[in-house]
């Protein structure tokens, strides 16, 4: 039930009111049905974004930190996925999936009490549902990668056990909110359904939507959800825990770019199901959400290279693949939303934003995000975020924002202009950078006094392998 | 000539090579190396299997040098290499017959 | 055609004979239609299961052994896989998924004889087909890891030219009949028409079935098919081989639990085709399939983590992701069957089991199961094979059994209680585990005698990988 | 649109004209629908070939070279593919999949003009369609890899600048005419209606055609398209580039077999999209050539280790692998046409073929096509090629050439004969190998001249991770 | 002091270490080095290129000595390290001057 | 007997093995060292990030031989490790005491 439905024009709906929807003879809403096509499509996507963490993201970020750490890395993701999912089917999808307030869901569905083989969610067209575990799958992949993203932030120095509590506590008060806020709404038929009964019934029906999609904010994918909430609570997590023993005299080169590598086509292959298997179904729209994860990619690796190339002389692999994922997670907001050329744009645009963050601002403030998580994930993030409201405008080549309400029964595209959608995207990215900042930092703090978070300087100098975990990556 | 050589903690080697190049030294050369001594190895565990090490990473620096540099050179990775706790390392000085620059055919002190 | 008829419900409706048949008006059981979402996912499932394979399981392996066998890791799965899926298509598909006795199928398709585009196979609905080709390929996949999975248990001293020959004659020998007798079955419009048919039609196609599947035994996936299977043959053959030069006084750690965990990772995406694969459809039990496979595993990696914690102070990412492993044995004949909450507490139990095999009593007995295939894949299977046994019961959140010939047309959910389901579960572990124990020793005795199997001491020194295979793995 | 309406047979229908056209009652032909399984499958198999690139090829390629030159492999394909996919989407889709002349297609299409996600494409069934975005996705992923194929041929020693610009100008004038001279042409119902509307209204359509799909040659899934052009593109290439340093009197083994391995598996794996997903629906046909490209590239790995254990008395893993690719390789233009058997000694014989050219005939003319991307993937892809001409043939298990004309509405399956076929086969192959090595030859010697191509010695000396990126691959 | 150098086959490292502990040598370091001599190398085979390298790996064994302990250092390695067959090795004894401990200064025989 | 160690440039390994033998050296032992001198490192850049690495891969070679035999052992080295370009390396030559061959026991000239 990810958003598709732009508050503003829904709002535009009310307005016109009654007169609009009767114009066209009501039509029934067509009545559910479950595609295997679609069914098979989301297994399959939700296999794809599990792979992005598992062993994607692990060795994306385990091929840059030293030798001595790779497990460690390793390890963090693999335990932190391990643990979302169980927290996911615990509370999580019912804190983020059911209705409760506009902020966060309620337990109604916790332990997926009443969710079985039989139940049904909505997709985004009116009468096309998904069993509904496969949803439970699809978004848990959401929640188990989400957390394993900030450890990039701290690699090399943060403890295991606190790390541990982090991420539960991070889910269920970060996480599983922003998710509800950016993503729960009634879904087509309820809209339809409401729009047809008239009266107040489709306020009400839009009333029941997360904050933030009230607001009318874009978010296809996880742009804010996802990235900027995850580089937001790197960040302050980096300044928390503070440098790595050593940083930045001692040299720090990735142990592996090799890995590196692995990592960040594993992420880009993964990312096809994280972002076209944001559509929920295998359609058109798919596609383009898949066309546009893919040439977004190519443009920013392509625009760090030459970013590189001008300033160092030499292009690197690292810089490539660096660029790939600010690419992706650029055009993950904006992936169902913008066209193919929309996306080359933005994958041009993202990689030198980045790299200016990464390369400049990141030495002269002098925190340590190990991995870049803040300037690659949060920057990155906000650049789709905002794009993402130029990018929609069917002048430009997007596709516009559904209205189920128009019609009911099917759904129409229309943009409210650039100044409304910019305001909306900028207000979700705010909310979501006080929110997880303020609340990342208070875990933090607490976790801290608790079980400490960070390794001392003897710990880190024989490697969180040995001191954390007792064993050695490689023994060739 | 001397061949001083060194075994270190491995992070430590940026501090010995300015170390050393302010004494004068202009070469050295460097071996990752594994050593024992009253430094305790790791323990470490593979499913439930105790592999108890008795081997810690050290570095290894060789630098060959005049006669009369060399308690200098020794001195200089003393101090630059100490850090109180066991495992710092030993030093030890060889006596050196002959060096040849490769590139030249210089000798003696004139290659080093 | 997997099993999810239980024999027991069946027998039951048998005994309630005719007059059950009578009370709903029989409706005709559907016409058989193909559906395309259902062959999508079965495709994919497809090369899920092989990538679980290669790289999966050689990464796997190959992580855990030394250096010097590396390479012998990754030349012995890959080309087993080879040879395995050359077998299949000769004789295997046949043998096992052909009528003939209860325990081994005939040899009519011997060579995929009258196998072609457009023949059809059943699923686990009435009238739902696939292309047979499509099933001969998913089940393929099957048995090419099958006898991958044994080499865990000798690795670092086995010959490559027995283990060939092993391959071949495990095969044709133990795996293709023991799929035979749990997964063979005539089908649900069979048995829908053979109820419809009335007298003794019904006993006659229940008849046709393998004979552990008409001990009313549940194995979704292949907990006893591949895990208990694999594992007992590789038990024995660590036993029969003798232990590596040098075990247990040398050290030998995993050159590379990079690779180790990579592989891992790759089982874990690999294992939703294996297991939601199994389904057959793309519908709602593969998405209860497919969720099952990914808590359990959590559970798994989580539960050993923290046996670890207790007993070395400190998790490992080798035991995470060996409890990871456990969990998806241990959820694979349950995958199915079991509800998710049921899973999660299988995943948590399976662990202690497995590290309580591998670490407290291999050393103990002594022999050299150098990669744990008994410790992890025997007994997680075992543990796994009995507790679907109760966690299928729908009063702990299971789907029941279904019967197909309750209602003709459509399929009817039962359970049988926990002794009747127990005892069946119990005889097919026992019968797995004295037929593939007894058939494997049989082999490597005459194996040894006729090729060898176990490398010399001096081979074992200078590592398989110069002395078998004549090449180094890495020349960095 | 791949071609599987052989001209061969066409042409005969046109003979037969429009007496054969009238017997069957026509039916009409039936209105276009889009299966969501199809769709599925189709975004699943362009992620599957993406991954087949990266970081499939890039491992298997890095794997082999040594350690001072890994990631300037890497770099290479992952920047192929990133500046594959923007010239794709901005002037190639176009000139390959529009109506233009025989030899290369027009701009109508260039940077997606009036692509979107409501437009859709022809499959090779009557009424099916896909979205016109899944089949650009699928489609890119081909040009992505095929340029990548070529790094091979002179890897160690390419200068990146000059690779890049080679990319552009050889998809442009070499790769796009190829594959719309193999694979464009009008899709079934513009036959099937141009067959009802009688007159010259079929050999019009007919005529849209590419050249040698006119021609009646035969591949599926880029047997000349990819494979034949790369190989060739490779050696003319090795050849001009000059040897380098040190070759062949230093050794130069491969730094990483273990990445080589890792890279073949994943190439195997996504080879199911690349083949199978040529089929464009996910049907029993694609099941065809799914099975195919199993037991091809098991019987080449086998073939192969056969032949070492022959020469040298050792299997190598190396070895195993290699004759993989090259089964897969051979598989490919036969992958939806032959039958699993064909397809089982197609794969016995490449190997030794290959193993010749690649062990034998390659030293004795010196040449340094470092990674065999001629001896594996030219001759490989020959052999296919030439072998698709017989397989085809039903009487061998082959699926017969459709001819949507017959009977128009439904395709019917005809084999014209070995002369004809062979023919038709081998001249597509000539063509090939002229059009792409005469090209290549051009494109080299200009870029040479402009920016330079081959690296200095000293660069080569350093390796050119270091020289040409300013980055190591590992620091262990 | 001396130093003793040993080359020897890798797996047989832990029994030397033992063997030096016996001794009473608490210090030592190791490298992995390839060595050429009368062992032959191995044949290796990649698409039918043969390389035939000379070059086996070996295990240096680095250990410094009083005087008085050299003798007994050798023959505890010379026994450790013997298999019997071609490939065990070798061993070197070099004089050494002068012998420093990093973390205390000590020098000579008491920084061993 | 002497200890002839050259640190020369990694590629020139094979030419240096081969003209050892030629002069009746039949064994040696090969290290992967870093080497500082007057040949610059590298320049790497990861993300922006400058580390200027002042060590460079070499070869250590080391041969015990007669002292009769130890001045064409350096003359082979330093005419096959020539390039004429800065960093060819090194060559030094120590005293050695003693050597004895593991498998046999033998000493002096005859363990070499
Ligand atoms: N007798 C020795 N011969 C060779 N190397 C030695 C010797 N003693 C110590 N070393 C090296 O010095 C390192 C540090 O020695 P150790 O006893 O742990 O610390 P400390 O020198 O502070 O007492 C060892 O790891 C080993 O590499
Ligand atoms: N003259 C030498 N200088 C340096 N190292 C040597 C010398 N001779 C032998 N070695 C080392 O000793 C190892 C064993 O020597 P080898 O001749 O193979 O066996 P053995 O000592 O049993 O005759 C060699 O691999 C090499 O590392
Ligand atoms: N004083 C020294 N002690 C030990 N090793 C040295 C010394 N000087 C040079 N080396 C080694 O020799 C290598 C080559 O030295 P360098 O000064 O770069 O070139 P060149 O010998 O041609 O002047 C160095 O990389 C280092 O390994």
């Amino acid at each position: 039930m990810k958003l598709r439905l732009g508050a503003a024009a829904l709002l535009a709906t009310l307005a016109a009111g009654a007169a609009f929807a009767q114009t066209p003879a009501p039509q029934p809403v067509p009545s559910p049905t479950i595609d295997k096509g679609d069914t098979a499509w989301m297994l399959v996507s939700s296999a794809l974004v599990l792979m992005m963490s598992v062993p994607g993201l692990a060795l994306f970020y385990g091929g840059l930190v030293r030798t001595k750490n790779m497990l460690s890395v390793l390890m963090q993701v693999f335990a932190i996925v391990s643990v979302a999912a169980l927290v996911w089917v615990s509370w999580g999808y019912s804190l983020a999936f059911t209705e409760g307030s506009a902020f966060v869901g309620g337990l109604s569905k916790a332990f997926l009490r009443g969710v079985d083989a039989t139940t049904q969610v909505a997709t985004f067209s009116n009468g096309a549902y998904l069993p509904e575990l496969v949803y439970v799958c699809f978004q848990m992949t959401f929640a188990c990668i989400t957390p394993a993203l900030i450890v990039g932030a701290f690699a090399e120095r943060v403890k295991f056990t606190g790390l541990m509590l982090f991420t539960v506590l991070w889910l269920t008060l970060v996480y599983f909110p922003i998710a509800h806020m950016v993503w729960y709404w009634d879904g087509p038929d309820a809209i339809a359904n409401a729009a047809l009964a008239g009266g107040d019934a489709l306020a009400t029906a839009s009333g029941h939507a997360g904050y933030i999609f009230q607001l009318g904010a874009l978010d296809f994918a996880g742009g804010t959800v996802v990235h900027i909430n995850a580089g937001v609570a790197g960040l302050v997590g980096a300044i928390m825990l503070g440098r790595r023993v050593g940083y930045p005299r001692e040299p720090m080169p990735p142990h592996s770019l090799v890995m590196t590598m692995i990592g960040a086509s594993l992420l880009w292959i993964g990312w096809f199901g994280f972002n076209a298997g944001s559509n929920l179904e295998a359609n058109g729209v798919a596609a383009v959400a898949f066309i546009n994860t893919f040439v977004a990619t190519a443009a920013a690796a392509l625009s760090w290279m030459l970013v590189e190339q001008a300033v160092h002389g030499k292009p690197s692999m690292l810089g490539a693949v660096t660029g790939a994922v600010a690419g992706l997670v650029a055009v993950t907001p904006a992936s169902g939303f913008a066209g193919p050329m929309g996306s080359i744009i933005l994958g041009l645009i993202v990689s030198p934003i980045c790299y200016l963050f990464v390369a400049r601002l990141k030495p002269r403030f002098g925190y340590d995000d190990s991995l870049d998580v803040f300037g690659v994930h949060c920057v990155g993030g906000i650049v789709g975020a905002l794009a993402t409201g130029i990018l929609v405008d069917p002048a430009l080549g997007g596709q516009g924002i559904a209205d189920y309400a128009a019609q009911p029964g099917t759904a129409q595209f229309a943009f409210p202009g650039y100044a409304t959608q910019l305001w909306a995207q900028a207000r979700a990215v705010l909310l979501t950078l006080v929110w997880s900042g303020v609340v990342s930092a208070i875990l933090y703090f607490v976790i801290d006094k608790m079980v400490g978070l960070c390794a001392s300087d003897e710990a880190q100098r024989e490697g969180l392998d040995l001191s954390e975990h007792g064993e050695r990556a490689y023994n060739f | 000539m001397k061949l001083v050589t060194a075994f270190i903690r491995p992070f430590k080697i940026d501090e010995v090579r300015d170390a050393l190049t302010e004494v004068g030294v202009s070469g050295l050369t460097v071996t990752e190396v594994q050593g024992m001594g009253r430094q305790k190895g790791q323990r470490e565990f593979y499913r439930g299997a105790e592999y108890a090490s008795s081997l810690v990473p050290k570095t290894k620096i060789e630098v060959v040098c005049p006669d009369a540099l060399a308690a200098r050179v020794v001195e200089a990775i003393q101090v630059a290499a100490n850090t109180g706790g066991i495992g710092d390392g030993k030093i030890f000085v060889v006596p050196v017959e002959q060096a040849i620059r490769i590139r030249t055919g210089e000798t003696g002190d004139a290659a080093i």
